[in-house]
C-alpha cells in the first residue's frame, strides 16, 4: 500500500467509526418509527454515492468510445460495480425498513420501482460482458449499454418527482414530529453520506488497480505462451 | 448526404418490409401471440373480479411488449442468418441513418400490429376506443416508438452475446419500463376520453433522449 | 484514386488463442495477392481485419486513399469489398432482389439491366428470381460473387470464393478477376489457382507471416514446395 | 430395446442441459427476467384497480408462457443453426423418444424458472403460496408438461418445413390456449387453498393426448 | 451384412423446378461413387434422398438390408451417414461435446479414448475443447467428417467433403476413404480427386442422369472429357 492509500484508507476508517457512533448513538431515534428509522443513514448514505457511480460509468464510457483506451473500461466498469452494491445496500435496506414500518416488504411505489429498474439495468452493464467471447468488442458493447443504462438514471428519477401519484407511506420526510430535525441527525447523515462516499473512492481505486494488474498479467502470459512456441 | 441518407433509408425500409410482407413471419405471429395474451389476461383476470374495460389499456400494452420483444428478436435473427448483418456493417453509410431505418421498419410493423389489435380490444373487452382517437394514437405512436428505439439498440448489444435470446429481453425490459408505464397511462387516460399530456411530453422526452442515443452509439455496435 | 493498406506487427487474439502475430505488409494498388496456409493459419482472421470487419488486437493498420492517410472507415468501405465464407444474402429475398438492395445500400444506383448483367457475368441469368435459399451451393457462391463485384470496388477480398463452384463457375471467376481497375486479395486452399492469377504470395503458418514473394521471383515449382512446407498442419 | 432408449434420452437431455447450463447463470437470468416480467404485468394492469394478490395466478402464467416461448424458441433456433436438426433425424432412433426427451428437458429447464419465480410472487404480490402447495405444484407441473407437449411437436413439424417460421406460432399458439386457461384456473383455486379437481383431470387429459400424439407422430415429422 | 439401394425412375420436383428428373440407378456394397456435375444439376437433391432426408416426389427408392428388402428406415439410418453442406454440429458445444452426443445418439458405446483417435484421424487432437463455433472454416470441416464417421457406417454419403480443407486435410480425408468397410457416393466438384478416389462416376446434367461409368471402362483424359462436356452451366 502506498502512502496515499494508507492515509486514505485511515480517514475513511476514522469516518465510518464516527458515522457509525452518530447514527447507532448519537442520534435520536425518530419520534414516530423509534429505532428503526436508524436505516435511514445507511438508506441514503449508501445511494448517493451510487448514483454518483452510474454517473461515473456514463463519462468513462464516453471517453473509451471516443478515445479506445482501455483504462476508461476499466475505470467505468469498477464504478459499475461499485454502484450496483451500493444500490443493492439500499434494496436489502428499504423492505427491512418497510417490514416494521409498512407492513410488507414490498410496494409497488414509483421509487422503488425505479430503483430496482435501475439495479437491472446495471446489473445487466455489469455482467454481460461475461457472455462477450470477443475480447476486442467486450469494452465497446458494455460502454454502449453503460451509456444507454446512464441515460436512466435522471429518466427514472424525473418520472417520480414530476408525476407525483400514490406514494403507499410516503417518506416521512419534514413532518412535524418526525423527520430530520435533531442537529445530530443531520451531523449522523452527513457523516454518513461522507463516509460512504470515501468508501466508493477508496473502492474504486483500488478495483482500477487490480484491473490493470490483471491486464498486465494476461499479456505477460500471452508472452510467455508465445516464448514457448504456443 | 440527404440524398445518400435517403437511399439508405429506403433500401434498409425496403428490404425489412418486404421480407417481412414475403413470409407475414412477424406479423403473423405477434397477432396471434396478441390474441392469446388478450384471451390470458382476461381468464387471469376474471377470477379477480375486475372490469372488463378497466384492464384494456394494460392489456393492450403487455401485448406491446411481449409481441414486439419477439418480433424484434426475429428481425435480428434474420439479419444474423447467413452473416447478413456483415453486409450491413461493410456498407459505407452512417450507422446512424440505418439504426433509424431499423427503428421505423421495426416501429411500423408493430404499429401495424396494434391498430389490428384494437378492434379485437372492441370485441373481447368492450373497450370503447373513440373517446378521443386522436390521443389514443399519439399515445401507442409515441409508445411504440420509444420501446423501438430502445429495443432496436439493445438487440444488437445482446446480439454479440452468447445467450442473447435470453439477455435480450432480460436486458431490454428494465429500459423500457419507464416507457411502459407512461404509455398505459396515456392509453388510459385516452380511452377515457381525457389527454394525458404530461404523460406523452414524458414520452416524447424519452423518444428524443433514446433516439438521439441510438443515432450516435449505432456506430459503435457495427464492428465486429 | 488509389487505395493502399499498410499494416505493422498487426496481431490478433481470441482469448487465449492467438490467431495473428505481428504480421507486417502492404497492400498496393495492382496487386493481387493470395494467401496461403493450412486450416488455422489465420487467413481468414487476417481478411477480417483488412475488411475493416474487426480490430486487431495490438498493431498498426494503415489505409491510404488518394496517397493521403485515411481514419474515415466509411469513405475506406466505399472501395471495398468482401467475399467471405458467409454469403451474407437473405434468404427470404430473391437473387435480383438482394442485388438492389446492395445497390441501394452502396448508392450505386446500377440500373435494373446492369443488375441482369451482373448476374449473367457469373452465369446466374435464369436465376434471378429464384429465392437465395432455395439456390444450390454452387449458384449461392456465385451470387456471393455478383454481391461483391456490385459495388465496383477498387480492393476485393475474397475468402475461399471457389468452393462448391463448377467448372464453368470457376472460369467466368478467373475471368472477373482479371479486371484490371481491381486489385485483389485471395485466400484459397486451391493452391494451382493461387499461383496462375496473383501476381504476390503471402504464406501464413500458425499465425505468423512466414514468407512474402513476387511471382516474378518464383516457379511454380518452387512455390508448391513452398505451399507444401507450410500447409503442414498445425496440430502435426 | 430399453438400453437404447435410455442411451437416448440421456443423450438429448444432457446435451439440451448442458447447452442451457453452460453457464449456470441461465437461472440467473430467468430469475431477472422474471422480476421484469412481475413489474411490467403489475404496471400494465395498476389502471384497473385489481388486488395485487388477485393477479398472482395470471401473472405467473403470463411469465410461464413469455418464457417458454423464448425458450422453445431457443431450442428451435438452436437447432436449425448449422442444420443440426438433420443429425438428429438422421439417427437411428424411434423418434417417439426422441420426442420426450425433448419434451422432458424444455419442461425440465421452465419448471426450475417457474420455482424461482414463486418466492417473487410471495414478495411482490404478497401471494399466500402455501394455502395448498401440492394442488398448486400438480397445475404448475401439469400445465407445464402440457405446454411444451404442445411446443416441442409444433417446433419439429414446422422444422421440416419451408414455411417453417410462420407455421411455427400459427400451429402452436391455437393448440396452447386450452393448456393456459385450465392452469390458470387451476393455479388460482390452488392459491385459494382449494383443488381445482376438475381442471386437473383436464390437465391429465391433454398431457395424455398430446404426449402420445407427440410419440406416435414425431417419426412421421422426421423426413425433409 | 451387406447394404445397397436401388431407385427407379426416381424424380424430384420444388414447386416448378425439376432438381431431379427420372434417374435410375443402384448402389452396391464396395462401390465408391463420385457424382459429377454442374452447378444446380442435382447432386445434392439426389444425395438427400438417398440419405433418407427427403422423400423423391416420384419413383422408387429400394433399401435392401443383408439381401433384403427393409423399410424401417431407423434400421437403415443405422448404417447410413451424411456428410452435407452443413456441418451438422451444435456451435456452442465443444468438439468432444458434440462427437459424445452423437455417440449416445447412434448408440455407439465408444469410450473418451476412441473419441479423441478419431479426432487425431482428422487432425483435430488439439482442439478437442475449442468450442465449435470458434473453430476456422477447415477445422469445422473436419470435425463434420470425424461425426459423420463416428457411427462406422456401411454406407457414406459425401457432399463436397474438401470444401476449405488444406493439402494436409485433403491427405487425410483420402486416407479415411481408403477404408475398405465402407462405400461410400460423393459429390465433389474437384475431378481429380473424383477420378483418383472413385471406382463408378455418375455424371448429372440439369436433374438427369447422363453418364454412368466404371473406372475400369475409362481413361483419366475420357473422364475429364464427359466432365467438362456435362460442367458446362445449365443456364448456358
Ligand atoms: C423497499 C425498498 C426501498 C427502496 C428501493 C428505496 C429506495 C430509495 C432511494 C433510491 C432513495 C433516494 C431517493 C432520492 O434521492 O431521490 C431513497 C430515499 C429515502 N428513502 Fe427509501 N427505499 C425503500 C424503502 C424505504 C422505506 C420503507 C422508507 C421509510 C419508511 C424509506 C425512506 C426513505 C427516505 C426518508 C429517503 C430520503 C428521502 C429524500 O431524500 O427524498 N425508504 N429510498
Ligand atoms: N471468434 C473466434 N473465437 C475464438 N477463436 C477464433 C475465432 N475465430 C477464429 N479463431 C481461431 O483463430 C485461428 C485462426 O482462424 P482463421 O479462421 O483465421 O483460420 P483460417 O486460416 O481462415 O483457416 P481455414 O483455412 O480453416 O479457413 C483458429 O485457431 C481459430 O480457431
Ligand atoms: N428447397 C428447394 N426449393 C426449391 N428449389 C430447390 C430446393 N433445393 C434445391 N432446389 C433447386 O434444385 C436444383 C438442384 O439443386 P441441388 O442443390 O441438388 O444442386 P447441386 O447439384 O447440389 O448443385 P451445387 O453443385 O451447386 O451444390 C437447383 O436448381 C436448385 O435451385
Ligand atoms: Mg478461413
Ligand atoms: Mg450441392
Amino acid at each position: 500500500m502506498s502512502m496515499k492509500n494508507t492515509i486514505h484508507f485511515v480517514v475513511l476508517f476514522a469516518v465510518m467509526q464516527m458515522a457509525l457512533v452518530w447514527a447507532l448513538y448519537i442520534a435520536p431515534p425518530d419520534a414516530l418509527q423509534g429505532h428503526v428509522q436508524r436505516i435511514f443513514y445507511f438508506h441514503l448514505g449508501s445511494i448517493w454515492p451510487g448514483f454518483l457511480a452510474f454517473f461515473y460509468v456514463l463519462y468513462g464510457s464516453i471517453r473509451y468510445l471516443i478515445s479506445r483506451d482501455l483504462i476508461w473500461d476499466r475505470k467505468s466498469l469498477v464504478s459499475g460495480e461499485i454502484g450496483l452494491v451500493f444500490c443493492s445496500i439500499v434494496l436489502t435496506t428499504g423492505p427491512v425498513w418497510a417490514k416494521p414500518t409498512w407492513g410488507v416488504y414490498w410496494a409497488w411505489d414509483a421509487r422503488l420501482t425505479s430503483t430496482l429498474v435501475l439495479w437491472l439495468v446495471f446489473f445487466a452493464y455489469v455482467n454481460l460482458r461475461e457472455y462477450i467471447d470477443d475480447d476486442s468488442k467486450r469494452p465497446r458493447i458494455s460502454a454502449v449499454l453503460g451509456i444507454v443504462g446512464a441515460l436512466m438514471v435522471p429518466f427514472v428519477y424525473m418520472s417520480t418527482r414530476i408525476f407525483e401519484t400514490q406514494h403507499p407511506k410516503p417518506v416521512v420526510m419534514g413532518d412535524a414530529e418526525s423527520g430530520i430535525r435533531h442537529p445530530d441527525m443531520n451531523i449522523a447523515l452527513y457523516l454518513s453520506l461522507f463516509a460512504f462516499t470515501l468508501l466508493y473512492i477508496y473502492l474504486w481505486r483500488q478495483g482500477v488497480k487490480q484491473m490493470l494488474t490483471e491486464d498486465r498479467l494476461k499479456k505477460l502470459r500471452a508472452q510467455l505462451l508465445r516464448l514457448e512456441g504456443h | 448526404m440527404s440524398g445518400q441518407v435517403l437511399s439508405v433509408f429506403s433500401a434498409v425500409l425496403r428490404k425489412d418490409l418486404r421480407r417481412e410482407l414475403r413470409s407475414r413471419e412477424i406479423f403473423i405471429s405477434s397477432f396471434l401471440f396478441s390474441v392469446i395474451l388478450l384471451m390470458v389476461i382476461f381468464y387471469a383476470s376474471k377470477t379477480s373480479g375486475v372490469q372488463l374495460e378497466a384492464m384494456s389499456s394494460g392489456a393492450l400494452w403487455l401485448c406491446i411488449l411481449f409481441s414486439g420483444t419477439i418480433g424484434l428478436n426475429r428481425t435480428h435473427q434474420s439479419e444474423m442468418v447467413n452473416g447478413c448483418y456483415r453486409a450491413l456493417i461493410l456498407a459505407p453509410v452512417e450507422g446512424g441513418w440505418l439504426y433509424l431505418a431499423k427503428v421505423c421498419s421495426n416501429a411500423l410493423l408493430l404499429i401495424v400490429m396494434e391498430l389490428l389489435l384494437l378492434p379485437l380490444l372492441v370485441l373481447f373487452y368492450h373497450t370503447d376506443i373513440g373517446k378521443n382517437s386522436g390521443a389514443l394514437l399519439a399515445a401507442l405512436v409515441l409508445g411504440t416508438l420509444a420501446f423501438t428505439a430502445v429495443g432496436t439498440l439493445v438487440v444488437v448489444i445482446t446480439a454479440n452475446t452468447r445467450m442473447k435470446d435470453v439477455l435480450f429481453p432480460v436486458v431490454q425490459l428494465p429500459l423500457v419500463v419507464p416507457t411502459l408505464i407512461a404509455g398505459v397511462n396515456a392509453t388510459e387516460a385516452a380511452l377515457q376520453g381525457k389527454t394525458a399530456d404530461n404523460w406523452l411530453q414524458f414520452l416524447v422526452a424519452v423518444n428524443v433522449v433514446f433516439l438521439a442515443a441510438g443515432f450516435l452509439l449505432y456506430d459503435f455496435l457495427l464492428e465486429e | 484514386m488509389t487505395l493502399s493498406i499498410r499494416f505493422h506487427e498487426l496481431s490478433k487474439q481470441f482469448g487465449e488463442t492467438i490467431a495473428l502475430w505481428r504480421v507486417s505488409e502492404a497492400i498496393e494498388p495492382g496487386d493481387r495477392i493470395s494467401i496461403l496456409g493450412h486450416n488455422g493459419a489465420g487467413k481468414s482472421t487476417l481478411l477480417h481485419m483488412l475488411a475493416t470487419l474487426s480490430k486487431p488486437s495490438s498493431g498498426e493498420l494503415t489505409f491510404s486513399l488518394a496517397g493521403e492517410t485515411c481514419d474515415d472507415v466509411k469513405k475506406l468501405r466505399d472501395h471495398l469489398s468482401f467475399l467471405s465464407h458467409e454469403p451474407m444474402l437473405y434468404p427470404d429475398l430473391t437473387a435480383l432482389e438482394n442485388l438492389r438492395f446492395i445497390n441501394r445500400l452502396y448508392q450505386r444506383n446500377l440500373s435494373e439491366d446492369a443488375l441482369r448483367e451482373l448476374l449473367d457475368k457469373v452465369g446466374m441469368s435464369d436465376f434471378g428470381d429464384r429465392l437465395f435459399r432455395t439456390c444450390s451451393r454452387g449458384m449461392q457462391q456465385r451470387l456471393s460473387l455478383a454481391r461483391a463485384l456490385l459495388p465496383q470496388p477498387k480492393l476485393l477480398f475474397l475468402d475461399e470464393p471457389f468452393s462448391g463452384l463448377d467448372r464453368g463457375g470457376v472460369e467466368r471467376m478467373k475471368a472477373l478477376f482479371a479486371d484490371d481497375q481491381m486489385s485483389w486479395v485471395l485466400v484459397t486452399h486451391h493452391l494451382r489457382l493461387g499461383y496462375e492469377l496473383a501476381n504476390r504470395f503471402w504464406i501464413l503458418h500458425r499465425g505468423r507471416l512466414l514468407h512474402s514473394l513476387q511471382k516474378r521471383d518464383l516457379t511454380y515449382e518452387a512455390y508448391i514446395k513452398l505451399c507444401e512446407g507450410s500447409s503442414m498442419e498445425a496440430s502435426a
